[in-house]
């Protein structure tokens, strides 16, 4: 440290960086649970998140065997997206990456649309049951979504809405410049807007060690003047009531809040990686014991009687919603040729018009 | 009505979307206060208050992302880069975001949005200052580009592309900013967003240009007209799309062209018409198509930036090559 | 000797750098240990240690920057980025920088680097996977662009690149990383930078394409030998600065030039090609230039993509057009 | 804050932000001067502020005149550059922004070079007396340099070398998303890397305050995990020290360090500004009471006997050297147009060649 120089420092400020937990991963409450826990929520929240891994498990499924495209699975990450889905409010905006299933399901989008899209069809985007039509599509250059969240909250601010932005993204995408300038632009104006971040360690095969030095990914807010928070991202409580903390501090005016969510992926990155390639075994296995779906049910086991009959016919149920996603999916029209070129704009250029006349015809 | 100058219509053109669309905001570095570097936005903090006339932190990235995402959500941003050769940070949004949400949403999210940035040389500004890199943006399918090159033109085409619902990249000739003046009346009439103007119109010989250019081109077809040649003088002003037809009917009638552009010749936007010529025009061409263009080289600091830039004379030697071909 | 793919040869001709060159480094996003998600880094890690072989943050500005810090001071960084459709975020360092670095400094700093980035469609990856914008980089003085076609190619061109005193965007057409061999000597003997390949010989027809497009193209070649018309074909591999010689030569001769090209029609490289054509070449051209390229449309995602990439039947249909003009 | 909920939050990490100062605003010492700062270099200190000064007159006077370009002075902020320039060792590496003359003079450039750039010819950044060769010139793209200083200190962390190299930016550079990630590199790789912000309050005409919520610029290092200070940027002691203990621990593998040196912009921000258009006028008065030439005249006069004798002596001679460098520099020959071709590439294209050959031909 510089300051171990032997000259008076005056101190100038001095930032705490906190963590948020409620259940903790023997599945101990560690503090009362929010308000927003009952029985009846934590059952939901439950669901969700098994949901989620129910329709993930089929994606790969749909890959592996041809009928998909390459595909990012969130096996062990499922208490943040569901938290964060079971915090927006209907006007709030979703500005998500491609991890997000948990949120998205949340947010009308059905399997199928995640299907579509992996399927490698833009029509997976247009979300028709959609819960907000503002909601962005995934965005796949990592980072660039923070950006475009700020504009949103900028515009929310600006007609003096009380609804707010979420956007997300991996502890990777903290090492690039838009996450930084987005949350610097939502300081200076005190923009309504969360970003979630999914801390699974690993950025495809780069451990999070050689992502940044940073002691927590939290603290990344303090460059922006940002208020900051790290959740037990396994501990689909402690993620809602954290999103929902700052979600309301932004509504009422209070600016942004960055918000860590540390977890561990327990799946390769795509369908593209071999997580076994580099993977961290001693690590790994540490990490599946802390993961968020068991963690639950031991705890709900415990306490609201859950067993292994109800599991079954909630699994079976999921299941066959899923299933029956991936059929609608496999049996939708495949795109045309006409797609390519129908809304590139809303007038389309005449030259465009005859482009798309020659594709026709096989030019 | 008094006559304006090119930047004063830009500015005429922004206040008028201020005062008639609640949803309009005007955003970038400097553009508040201090009226932009160049004062294109002069006095509209002052009319149109602080929430819509925004100075941002410094970050073109941001300045992009936030008009990205203020559009998705229903407002029409102008959002300012400060000149051309700063775009660059910005590239990543225009090109991956702006430019495809409409096609990647099926058209359920779309960006009608302005990027305005002054570009070009000549006005004897440092390193970085005189870019003229409209080819770049001219390659990515879902954006338009746009380039005024008089006060009328300037006013109505930003109009345009203010009222366009998709994302318009909107470049300014800084050059001629203050170069000419026009009586433009402010009665909030758009022009064509891409349709290309014939300014001149003669019968041997086909000039196309766009921006600060067109005055070397204009002077050039004086001097020529002087010695004889009529040209038709084409200002292209829609960069992206190009309109070939107008461009057609002249050179098929010409039979000769030449394409003036400050840019690089290599992968500048005059390689797209010349190709285009090339394949249908062909049998039309009495002499070679000639780029008459920047070097391809970086744009020099102000010492050599004239040698750089299409000159009259270079522009008129080129033609008599032009012409003399049989 | 074994036969090896592109992407063997590309491995190759690293390690080969690694090993002769102790200022060499390789780095970029998962090169490491992992070998890059094509495995085009694989091995070289364990082979040439984690000081050499480098996995950095996620940030291609970042990337291009440090390559650019490296070069400027005497290493020989070979850069990899992950996708062509993750460039963009570095657009500002390698048009600012590495493109100006020694011109602006008259020749006392410079940059030898090459920057890596596989390209272009057809391997059914999600959106911004399959991104061809080569013309992009083309129009940046200072910068070579480089794309191989074969696996010898590549080796051969990724040394030259290595070798150059100045910055190289090296492009690899992740299309056929695995869908050719060859036998590729390690003699670490590089290609010159600036050449194109007349791969097949013909009198009637030019065919000019690079990349992975030179499958189609040749086989398009082919299909036409067949029906009796011969073909020179062009694999033109230096994509910038473009080597107008070998293609004169050719055209002047066949008298007829197709260009085809993954990339969207407008301002790509074939806009370029078929510009000089109708400059340098006109009175030999017997036919329209046509270039078969993809629309001009933002690459779709992978249900579409094959009717985006010009086909060998796209290219024959062309083709008729343009044998049976008179 | 996202804290003040009623739930118990475990703290995770803990930062401060300190401040250097040596002599205060009234050329008083706040804490005993560090070993360097002897009557002889504190005299020589003080010269090269106004070097630095009168070099600056100098070149604005030649634009106001239509003999140079645009220029960018550094009218008090002069301690910065000078107590940067005098902590570096030549073996360093220095990449500059546009307003670092002070530093600029102690490496190796002469006036004459600085007026030769700014007036439009890139032949000014040849600089044949360079102390060390590697030094970059100006860069004009904000916040651009970090990336490629990071570059430099990577390269000099593999060679096993004990230097490092300094890059510079302006307050506004800061938010651009560069900033970030070059700290991040050099934090994440321990690289020699020292970054000074020059934080002169305005970004042009944009306030600090509507560049950043963040209390302080220094502690936009903690997002890194950047080791952060704030130093009196009109002491030019405390930046002369501050820069020093940087370069020293970067140079022990200790690390990178970011440093705000905190002052005000007297002047236009360049000569094609107006200052006057959006200047505060009382912080403008404030500002110049605490500018760094008066503070260190006014301790030389109370302390090392200073007068107005040896102050016109100090100035005349100065200005004679300025006007022998603007001389120098209006004799030069003018470049030609082959310079604009001859140093695009090591060899350059045949295409290339040829179009030399008809610019020069004048097509
Ligand atoms: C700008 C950009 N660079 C590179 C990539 C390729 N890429 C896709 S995911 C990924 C790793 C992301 O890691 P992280 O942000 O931690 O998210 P995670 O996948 O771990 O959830 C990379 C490098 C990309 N999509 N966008
Ligand atoms: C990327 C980029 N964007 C915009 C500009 C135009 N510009 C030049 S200086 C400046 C303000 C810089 O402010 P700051 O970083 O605080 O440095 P200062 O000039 O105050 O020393 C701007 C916006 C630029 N040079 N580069
Ligand atoms: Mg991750
Ligand atoms: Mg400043």
């Amino acid at each position: 440290m510089i300051t171990s120089a032997p000259y008076q420092f005056s101190e100038l400020a001095q930032f705490h960086v906190h963590r948020l937990q409620f259940m903790n991963e023997q599945s101990e409450l560690t503090q009362a649970l929010p308000a927003f826990a009952t029985d009846e929520t934590l059952l939901e929240l439950y669901r969700l998140m098994c949901f989620t891994r129910s329709g993930d498990e089929k994606a790969v499924n749909l890959q592996r065997t041809g009928q998909c495209g390459t595909y990012p699975a969130s096996t062990g990450q499922e208490a943040i997206s569901t938290g964060i889905g079971h915090a927006m409010a209907d006007s709030d905006v979703f500005c998500p990456y491609y991890r997000d299933q948990g949120t998205l399901l949340q947010r009308g989008v059905r399997w199928e649309d995640i299907y579509t899209y992996w399927g490698g069809d833009e029509a997976g985007n247009l979300i028709p049951e959609a819960v907000n039509t503002h909601d962005f599509p995934v965005s796949v250059p990592i980072a660039s979504q923070f950006q475009y969240a700020a504009g949103i909250a900028f515009a929310m601010a600006y007609r003096g809405e009380s609804n707010a932005v979420v956007a997300t993204g991996g502890e990777g995408s903290t090492s690039e410049g838009d996450f930084h300038e987005a949350l610097n632009l939502a300081g200076t104006h005190q923009l309504p807007l969360v970003v979630v971040i999914n801390n699974n360690q690993w950025a495809i095969s780069v451990p999070r060690d050689s992502q940044t030095s940073s002691q927590t990914i939290a603290q990344k807010g303090i460059a922006a003047g940002v208020d900051c928070l790290q959740v037990d991202g396994n501990d689909v409580i402690a993620v809602r009531e954290a999103v929902a903390l700052a979600l309301e501090k932004a509504r009422s005016k209070g600016g942004p809040t960055l918000i860590e969510a540390l977890s561990y992926r327990l799946c390769d990155h795509t369908t593209a990686d071999d997580f076994s390639r580099y993977a961290d075994e001693a690590h790994l296995k540490a990490a599946k014991e802390h993961e968020p779906i068991a963690r639950m049910r031991r705890y709900l086991t415990e306490h609201h009687q859950w067993n292994d009959d109800k599991e079954n016919a909630l699994l079976s149920d999921l299941n066959s919603h899923v299933q029956e996603a991936a059929q609608t999916y496999l049996n939708r029209s495949k795109p045309k040729i006409d797609d390519m070129f129908n809304h590139m704009y809303a007038h389309l250029p005449k030259e465009l018009e005859e482009q798309r006349e020659l594709a026709k015809e096989g030019y | 009505m008094t006559a304006i100058t090119l930047i004063q219509a830009i500015n005429q053109a922004m206040a008028y979307a201020l005062k008639h669309d609640p949803d309009t905001l005007v955003f970038g570095e400097d553009v508040g206060h201090n009226g932009g570097v160049f004062r294109a936005t002069d006095t509209l903090q002052e009319r149109f208050g602080k929430e819509r006339v925004v100075d941002t932190p410094l970050a073109e990235s941001m300045i992009a992302g936030m008009a990205i995402g203020m559009a998705s959500y229903g407002l029409k941003p102008i959002a300012e880069f400060q000149f051309m050769g700063f775009i660059y940070p910005a590239f990543n949004q225009i090109v991956s975001h702006a430019a495809r949400l409409r096609n990647r949403t099926r058209g359920r999210l779309h960006c009608p949005l302005v990027f305005r940035a002054p570009y070009g040389g000549g006005i004897h500004a440092p390193e970085h200052h005189s870019e003229s890199t409209e080819a770049l943006f001219a390659h990515i399918p879902g954006l338009r580009v746009v380039i005024p090159s008089t006060p009328a033109r300037a006013y109505g085409l930003l109009l345009a592309a203010w009222q366009d619902p998709d994302p318009v990249l909107f470049l300014e000739p800084k050059r001629i900013y203050r170069a000419l003046k026009q009586e433009v009346p402010d009665d909030g009439k758009a022009l064509p967003l891409d349709k290309a103007f014939l300014v001149r119109e003669g019968k041997d010989l086909t000039l196309i240009s766009w921006g600060a250019c067109m005055q070397e081109t204009l002077q050039a077809a004086q001097s020529l007209s002087q010695q004889g040649v009529e040209s038709d003088v084409i200002d292209l002003a829609s960069i992206s799309p190009i309109d070939m037809e107008t461009i057609l009917n002249s050179v098929t009638k010409t039979g000769r062209c030449m394409i003036v552009h400050e840019a690089a010749r290599q992968g500048g936007v005059g390689a797209d018409i010349a190709a285009r010529l090339a394949e249908e025009a062909l049998c039309y061409l009495r002499a070679p198509v000639v780029r008459v263009t920047g070097y391809d080289t970086t744009m020099p600091y102000m010492a050599l930036e004239k040698q750089y830039m299409p000159s009259v004379q270079r522009i008129l030697k080129h033609a008599q090559t032009v012409m003399e071909f049989a």
